[in-house]
């Protein structure tokens, strides 16, 4: 189906597939940085799968987005050859690891929304879209059911579980807000029928957490604030840092096949 | 040897797969857990290695087949730690084992990954010798180790098809630095991998008896031999020199004639002398301590949701 | 004066001077890490100050090598677009900091050799090598000064400072021999009277550590293995990650102005 | 006002320096010790966010010159301190008050500098706003502070040299990347740099009774004003665009029109909510946790020292 077919702002458009992709790539790559290090053989293994299945969704993503584009950026492209002012992934994402009920809550409250985004998607007015949500949806299924009762066991665990889990909810509340505001690549994407509003999806997310969270015995933080600027290019300290990382190889290797 | 030993080695002789519950001499038993233990030890520390690239991993699809990979060997430690639980072993004791040295892996991991070809190399050499000891393993006399090694030889021998891949993908269409890469790599993997099948059989402690019990079932050398035969050729292909200038092909054998392994350096790494076994330890035992919170935290709920589902019985009766 | 006037391999000689500018680069930018995050003010002041003279060393040494070589690689080039197994460092400098008793004993052990070369190179057969000697002994005997003075006092301080020094001399120890193991690079030099020989340095060094050691109450450690290989090039996994950071901007933007 | 505070407000007047031993009145002190100690703590904080580049500077020289600069700094931080003591108050107070949330820092250091046009641009825009602050504070009533001042304006408007050099390497000299990074940091430091004035001098609490005591000698709008108005040429050399559609010279007033920042803003992170208010306080408190044995041991050190002396003093005897 050519993008012609939906009358959509190919810039806004492209922008709004990076989103999607940029998201599951720097989560991807939070969540692999616990390779052999986490606490129990189960969760290393559950954790690659977990990074494994993010950036499949990235490949998938991103290159939908470059073939928006038009210009013969690949994924790879996409993902090794920009700098973080044009990463557009939200800022919850590339939030450090901390201890291991940090990198868990963060997996939770992403993937709660996640998974409406994503079902929400398989509606789009682009078949593409729907297509991936499809395939992605059943992953992040999955992902949302296991960290749902991890993060239910650990708050309803011992003193030092629920202290633990109660300060990843506070500490990463302040990075949820950002995935529900809505600016005008939103709405470009909106208005086409290609996603759902933003803050559509924030009441099924209220409802998933409150729930997980009272069964948890958390509580849920009171403050407003809201982080914002990731969707739109403005990042943490963090980001840069990843990024150094993650695209040393195609930097200082131009040209190189691997 | 007592009638009960040689009804037993009787057994093992005609080929028969002993099982958990069934009765086996100490030694065996003891030889067994010493084996898999130190197996599952080596998947486990082998995550570090090979994590070392997955961040910094040149494509999506690379990092896509690492981390894979990575997790297939977690996944393996487990199939391990299982069997090893067969005889009567817990994993948090084999675990406790490893933590406080008593235990040792695998020494291949106290090498360091340093460019991107050492993750081909390592897939190449490191699973290649490792699917070279695990191939006859799959005839292993005890049921539960036997069983794991044929699940685990299928996925190793996947990944060595990757890691070789990664090597053809640098050497043969990749750029001048690029191919240095691959050429570094091996110069400081092939020792290492040839060691790792342990010492020469002359001077390797178990082997007499384990092979007796067909716990092992090719010697050292055997299998040294027959991946050095196997290599040699697949490095030629990729227009990379063993760093051997022994080598060389002996018509009389019909195997290649090769130099040994410098074997004080193997016996330094195992005895915590290598360039990472400090930093290898210390990720495991700080992964382990640092997770203790969680692990008791699960436990902890566990033990609630018990409470709670005998109140409700007693409630509801 | 002319490189020619000195018999002496060049590419043996661009080698050994990597491994001094490397030296003075990795170090410099491991104490860097600490800027601001130092657990006293006065020591946030050192520490920038001792990256700053290491940094300033840095762009003698590779800038001679640059000469030497005479292919045009400025310091920046050597500095920026080497990757790790062109690195000449000794392992000892791109240990992790650690603690901050790890980051201090690193830097005393070093300087310690440090000041012994030094204190030779400045009668070096090359003059140029002599002048850059000179003027970076300066620098380095106060490092050693200030070092020496905090290793005894933190050895000979409080029970815990005394533990924490301790485990830093054991585990730096075995990245210690390393500076004193000599190869074909520094056959060259030395028979080209440009340096001297690094065993020829042990025992003045091994006099000042096992005197600052005994004052500080600290034991010295008694295993005799040492790691070896980052003169060849033959590094620790950390080079890597040093390097992604530090050639970040040179490597995303090749051709920038800066 | 009892005959004390006149003579002392009259001294003021006269332009006299008032002294660390001599009589003030206790609001002038805690004013001080106030706006000193906030100094001195921006000082520090003001470490991270350029901290943050010195591992990436992109050549060999903007990482020495950084280092000279966030090592200047921290000298700042070390005269302030001391000019804070003058006042009967210690380091490790202050510090302490930091720590528990009690006293400030300048809010522009809870913005992250996220490329390496935002060092040149903090220099440029931030040193630039400082020295504005400073400058007048050279001539302030309070000795200590007064002298401490003028050291630090010396040093931060090399720093401000420097920062508008790195600009011009990018805007001038660089590629479009580059440029593009320099307006971006222009983008996102433009209105908080403003904010470093302080708010309207009708919404200020403290202002009038400061500018009687001479602790402050000009008013915030006036400075905001004179900042504005040097800073927008610089930029149009940059060929840099300032993110305000209102700014427009005013040849009435001799000076630029142009828009206010969002107070609401202002106020937020001062509260507590600007992009990294919560990493910059960890950091410190952490670098401080994290020392409390190094500064113990240096102490437990000079105590046995003076331990040892007094002993050999008594034997001497």
């Amino acid at each position: 189906m050519a993008t012609a077919d939906i009358a959509v702002d190919q810039a806004a458009y492209f922008d709004w597939l990076c989103r999607l992709g940029d998201n599951c790539l720097v989560l991807g790559h939070r969540v692999s940085e616990w390779c052999g290090h986490s606490p129990v053989l189960e969760e290393d293994i559950a954790l690659a799968n977990t990074a494994l299945d993010l950036i499949g969704q990235t490949q998938l993503w991103l290159g939908l987005a470059g073939e928006v584009e038009g210009k013969g950026r690949t994924a790879d492209k996409l993902a090794y050859l920009r700098d973080a002012a044009q990463f557009r992934n939200v800022l919850l994402v590339e939030r450090p690891n901390g201890d291991f009920g940090q990198t868990l809550m963060r997996q939770f409250l992403f993937d709660a929304w996640h998974m409406e985004l994503l079902r929400a998607l398989q509606k789009s007015s682009d078949p593409r879209v729907a297509e991936i949500a499809a395939k992605a949806a059943k992953e992040v299924a999955y992902h949302l059911e296991r960290l749902a009762d991890l993060v239910i066991r650990l708050g309803d665990g011992t003193e030092e579980s629920r202290a633990r889990m109660q300060k990843a909810l506070n500490v990463l509340w302040p990075y949820t807000g950002e995935l529900f505001m809505a600016d005008a690549v939103d709405q470009a994407v909106v208005a086409a029928g290609i996603a759902p509003a933003p803050e559509s999806l924030k009441a099924a997310w209220d409802r998933t957490v409150a729930e997980v969270m009272a069964e948890a015995t958390l509580s849920l933080p009171e403050g407003t604030f809201q982080h914002r600027g990731g969707k739109a290019g403005r990042h943490t300290e963090a980001l840069g840092f990843i990024l150094a990382d993650m695209q040393f190889l195609q930097r200082a290797y131009p040209g190189g096949t691997w | 040897m007592s009638e009960q030993e040689r009804v037993f080695q009787d057994r093992i002789d005609r080929g028969e797969k002993i099982e958990p519950k069934e009765w086996m001499p100490e030694g065996y038993r003891k030889t067994l857990i010493r084996q898999i233990g130190q197996h599952a030890h080596s998947e486990i520390v082998g995550q570090l290695p090979e994590g070392n690239w997955i961040t910094r991993a040149p494509t999506l699809e690379r990092k896509a087949i690492l981390l894979a990979k990575v997790q297939d060997e977690a996944g393996h430690g487990l199939y391990l730690y299982s069997a090893a639980e067969t005889l009567g072993v817990s994993r948090d004791e084999l675990l406790a084992l490893l933590h406080n040295g008593k235990m040792k892996y695998s020494s291949i991991f106290n090498y360091p990954t340093l460019n991107w070809a050492d993750i081909g190399t390592v897939g190449w050499l490191v699973d290649g010798a490792a699917i070279m000891n695990q191939v006859q393993l799959q005839k292993t006399s005890y049921g539960p180790y036997s069983r794991a090694m044929i699940r685990i030889c299928k996925e190793e021998s996947f990944h060595q098809r990757q890691g070789y891949d990664i090597l053809l993908k640098m050497c043969l269409q990749g750029t001048h630095e690029q191919k240095e890469m691959a050429q570094d790599a091996l110069n400081r993997f092939w020792y290492p991998s040839l060691m790792m099948f342990g010492p020469s059989d002359k001077d390797s402690v178990h082997s007499a008896q384990s092979m007796q019990w067909k716990i092992k079932i090719n010697t050292n050398d055997e299998l040294r031999q027959k991946f050095v035969d196997q290599t040699v050729p697949q490095a030629e292909y990729l227009g990379l020199t063993i760093p051997d200038p022994n080598l060389k092909w002996n018509e009389a054998k019909g195997g290649y004639d090769f130099s040994e392994p410098d074997w004080n350096e193997f016996f330094d790494v195992i005895n915590g002398n290598g360039p990472c076994n400090v930093e290898r330890m210390e990720a495991r035992v700080t992964a382990w301590e640092d997770g203790a919170w969680f692990r008791e935290g699960l436990m902890a709920h566990a033990k609630k949701q018990d409470a709670r589902r005998a109140a409700a019985r007693v409630a509801a009766e």
